[in-house]
């Protein structure tokens, strides 16, 4: 008797390859370091480090985060260390992890982004640059690109000739027709999409009269926004030849399935990091199991069947 | 003190028990767990996703030995997550991230301790007082409540009712000192005769405002003053950088994690 | 001593005067009649009714709903019985409820939006018409319509001349830029918005291969929306001077009264009805008891008094 | 039969204890309710939006007084929402949307009747043996299971052991006749000899397969066959459209709602 051989749940981004498709969604993860007390995080696809600017940023006063059903608005407003102390002193940390890392990057102006590229163009730990045309809480930038196939299609040709680092870029889903945003940046020169961010949304106390969050609007995440991410996923899948990463309320290795099922090539789970610290660990071992109790020998011979109707 | 790392465990409750206004909750673990007064737990214990995030829950006491624990916990309820814990049952499963944070200090050079509780803060402040009372430290025991039926049952006190060593206090005057914590901490500083400056320290833990109170009080007499922070929280763990509160970091203020740096803050760093 | 008088609930949507600002969304409480067990519906503000087509309408294939947290996918297609057999069958029977009355309509084409809107103004239980620019279950027309403000504003033009009723108009929350798409709804006439509709979704089952919606995407509604839905709202009312009326995931006082402070004219009341089918009347009698308790005395004393810090 | 005018109640669990594989709760109402064997209530019995909305039971008994009722329903766990309400306790709110549908006809031509349960199906057709047991009329029931331990309760169904009513079918043959309750029927079947046209009558509920071999069974035999059909429900009251299946209408095919024309159709309407 032959012993059954697991199955293969190797990835592909583009020319990044991962062990399997599960990866950590940019800010819900740190730089990584805060989760080896939980499991190994080499065990992860890759790990996308928290959103970095070419300044270090304060971000936006508290209160920011307030609950919603099944979903959470977050107002961070990108606090993080700035590039510069990133490189010197958390980079060389990273190869202690043996994880794949990527970096999410934002600026307020395109010159700011094609900085921040430039500068982590020379970190080797990274495999991909993520470039985040899509934050809902921060005044300048960010979404503003990103929700527009012009200013979208703008930014990320910059970037991309100011890194030769792989290019992923992470799409907004605040926006009429997430096929064409995916159009543009793919025609810009991205090697992969990423979808969905937060949607814009808001909370207020009508006794005291006042918004929950002192930016007023947050961003939305969790399985709340499920179904809408899996959808504009699906579209974009459909409008682009590059490969697109699934993002949003990810919890279970079923959900993760629908995503590959619909055609992502990886997917990214966030939210689901903060209630239960091994959901990653979770999804990949249980993305496993079904393989193995479907008969599924590898990832690719699932990703993009989606059944329809004639 | 070491704080030791963090874990996620499945656990199942023991108990979980009304008294008063409070619940004191024991759950069961797969493995004992250290803790350093003042940290705390992320804990789930409803399925499905609404409410979506674990509540921050003070670690009361811990015990077992290893592989095989037991966790504690005092609450309150004042919302949905707190409801839903006092619906659980015993052998009701419940997820927990613990231990988190970072504690109450206690260097060496002190020679008595306050200890302020207003509310449900006396969960924070009664395993520092258990931990004081087990290297048979002084301290004392200052418990705010609005009303007598608000202040927690007398035999949970670490120590016990130790004659001088623990003031209650209310608002209404049902039972002890009639006035604030703070009122009643004014009153013993008045009647306090500093002998060195590192005499005395307090910690405390409560409403923002009365640890702002305490905090007016303490800091000009250089009375080291811990504060232990509320605040809402996603992760617990340090890494959705929800929970942050305004610091004295040099000339500027910096937001600081209340989950990770705190949630106890040295209240001269805390910008009030 | 004076008896306290009770809080004036009052609402105005243009020239419609409502009792109070809790109106049924349509195609979630049918014509009306199926709640008169459960309470007098002269009770509400207002009843919208399910949406109305030209022609009777068959709908989708079963499975039309499916579950999603704390949300639901709805793709119904648009069954209905078509606005010739409502005119004779069952508008007669709505002056009996003794509710204010509103319906909702839709078309393939410009030509059946105008010719439902024609023949619906010819009922005088009708206190006004809502078009459905923004139903994102059926294959034309619909959303078509709602996701730029060109084509918002050709079809609000021409329905708006035929017919005397006031209009209102229905948002899609499918688009970049919902202040842009209100306005373009103002210019062209539109006596009021209403939003949102229901957001694109999806979901699918893993283990078939297959989408859980036999017409693949469906619209999500229920409280998982509510956070997008008062950011839309607020940014809506800031953009028109036309009232809004604001919808989406409501299902207690507290959520009403949120879309009531960003400034909505009045609320609808969707999702909610199915789980519990006293939710309106619950609503109602919520806002009344928080006006009491805060000392408002009238419903204009509280609407759009957000405070924001400077 | 009448078909009462739904309401909307707040109830409070008496009972929800596990019997092999199906629990059986009963519930205190504000009122008593009347219902027709077939209809159903719409059930939620959690706290929170997740799961959003409320399933369907079958009303399996009811009971009280005017101004006191009692509901009685029996369910298996496959989901969930059915996982949740199997762990409320004695003592839980939980809100209820009753008695909601069309349920089984009982015209008076009949008989004789038989009653097919398929799984937990005998949860509808069970009211309607009581029905017909407390008029004395002549039935038999027919209940399908996969292993005898996922058949109900023998004190659970009505009439008791009458020699030859009940007709127990297990796939595996753990218990009565060896194979599906259609197979059962198909026996049933051959034994008969129709004395008239109207003579026997079938009320079926299961999975839909089996309700489909049993209409091809019945209907070429001009036995009358009414079954009640399962949709995926939002509202359960009509307002949703969510629910529909397709019934012949003439010569087109129409979509109506299982909550509403249904649950219970003419099996000959049904487009299997
Ligand atoms: C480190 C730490 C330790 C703690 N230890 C304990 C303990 O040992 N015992 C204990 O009882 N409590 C403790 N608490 C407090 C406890 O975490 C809260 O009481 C609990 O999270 C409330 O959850 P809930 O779902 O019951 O209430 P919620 O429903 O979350 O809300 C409670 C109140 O806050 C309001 N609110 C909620 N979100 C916001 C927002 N974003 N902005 C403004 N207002 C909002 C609500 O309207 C409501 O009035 C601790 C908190 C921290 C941070
Ligand atoms: C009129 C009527 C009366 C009924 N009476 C009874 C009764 O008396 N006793 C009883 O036990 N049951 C009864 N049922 C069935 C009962 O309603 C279901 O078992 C229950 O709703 C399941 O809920 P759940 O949350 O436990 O399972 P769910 O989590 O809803 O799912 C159950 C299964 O269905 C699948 N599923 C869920 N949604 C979809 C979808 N949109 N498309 C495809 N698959 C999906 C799930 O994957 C899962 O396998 C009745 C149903 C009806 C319509
Ligand atoms: C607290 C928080 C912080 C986030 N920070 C970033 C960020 O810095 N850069 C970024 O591209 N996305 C950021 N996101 C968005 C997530 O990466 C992800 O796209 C989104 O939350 C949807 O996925 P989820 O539902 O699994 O959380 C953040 C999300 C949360 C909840
Ligand atoms: C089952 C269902 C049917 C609906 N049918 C219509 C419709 O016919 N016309 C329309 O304008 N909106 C329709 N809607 C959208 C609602 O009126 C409402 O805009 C949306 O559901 C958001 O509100 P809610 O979250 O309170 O449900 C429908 C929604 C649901 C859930
Ligand atoms: S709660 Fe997430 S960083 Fe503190
Ligand atoms: S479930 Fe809503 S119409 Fe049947």
């Amino acid at each position: 008797m032959t012993q059954p051989v697991p199955p293969d749940l190797s990835a592909r981004v583009g020319s990044v390859h991962l062990k399997n498709p599960v990866m950590s969604a940019s800010g819900t993860f740190g730089y990584g370091l805060e989760f080896t007390p939980f499991y190994d995080i080499s065990r992860l696809g890759a790990v996308i480090v928290k959103g970095l600017s070419l300044l270090p940023t304060q971000g936006n006063a508290p209160v920011r985060i307030v609950e919603t059903p099944a979903g959470m608005l977050n107002a961070i407003g990108l606090q993080n260390i700035g590039v510069e102390r990133f490189v010197k002193e958390v980079a060389p940390r990273l190869d202690a992890g043996g994880a794949v890392y990527v970096a999410n990057i934002y600026g307020r102006t395109i010159e700011e982004y094609e900085a921040v590229a430039r500068r982590l163009s020379e970190v080797p730990a990274l495999a991909a640059i993520e470039l985040n045309a899509s934050c809902p809480n921060v005044k300048e930038g960010g979404i503003a690109f990103g929700s527009n196939p012009q200013g979208l299609s703008g930014l990320t040709r910059r970037v991309r000739a100011a890194t030769g680092k792989p290019l992923w870029v992470k799409l907004s889903p605040n926006v009429s027709d997430i096929g064409a945003i995916a159009r543009a940046a793919e025609e810009a020169g991205a090697d992969a999409v990423t979808l969905i961010n937060t949607i814009v949304g808001m909370a207020v106390d009508p006794r005291t009269r006042r918004p929950l969050l002192s930016n007023v609007t947050g961003g939305l995440s969790g399985p709340a926004v499920r179904p809408v991410a899996l959808r504009m996923v699906w579209e974009a899948c459909k409008a682009v030849k590059i490969p697109v990463v699934g993002i949003g309320g990810i919890q279970s290795a079923v959900d993760a399935l629908g995503f590959l099922l619909v055609g992502a090539a990886a997917v990214q789970v966030g939210t689901a990091n903060f209630r239960n610290p091994n959901a990653c660990i979770e999804i990949i071992d249980g993305i496993r199991d079904f393989f193995v109790r479907e008969k599924i020998s590898r990832l690719d011979d699932y990703r993009g069947t989606l059944l329809l109707r004639e | 003190m070491p704080q030791g790392s963090p874990r996620f465990v499945h656990g199942t409750i023991h108990h979980n028990t009304g008294s008063g206004i409070f619940y004191r909750m024991e759950v069961a673990i797969p493995e004992r767990i250290d803790f350093v007064p003042g940290q705390f737990a992320m804990v789930s214990g409803w399925p499905g996703n609404d409410p979506l995030l674990p509540r921050p829950l003070a670690i009361f006491r811990s015990g077992g030995v290893r592989g095989k624990g037991t966790v504690e916990f005092v609450y309150k309820v004042v919302g949905r997550g707190t409801a839903l814990l006092s619906g659980l049952h015993a052998g009701d499963p419940i997820a927990l991230t613990l231990p988190l944070g970072h504690g109450f200090e206690f260097p060496g050079e002190e020679r008595s301790w306050w200890l302020v509780g207003g509310g449900v803060g006396f969960s924070s402040v009664f395993p520092a007082a258990a931990a004081l009372d087990g290297q048979r430290a002084d301290f004392e025991i200052f418990l705010g409540a609005r009303t007598r039926d608000q202040l927690p049952p007398g035999e949970w006190i670490p120590g016990g009712a130790v004659p001088g060593r623990v003031h209650l206090c209310t608002d209404d005057g049902t039972a002890g000192f009639f006035g604030t914590v703070a009122a009643a901490l004014r009153d013993r500083i008045d009647r306090w005769r500093p002998t060195g400056p590192a005499r005395v320290a307090i910690l405390a833990c409560g409403p923002r405002e009365m640890l702002k109170v305490v905090a007016e009080l303490a800091l000009p007499l250089d009375i080291r003053l811990q504060v232990s922070l509320e605040s809402y929280m996603a992760c617990g763990f340090g890494v959705c950088w929800g929970c942050v509160t305004a610091v004295r970091d040099g000339e500027k203020s910096v937001y600081r994690r209340v989950c990770k740096e705190g949630p106890v803050f040295d209240a001269r760093e805390v910008v009030w």
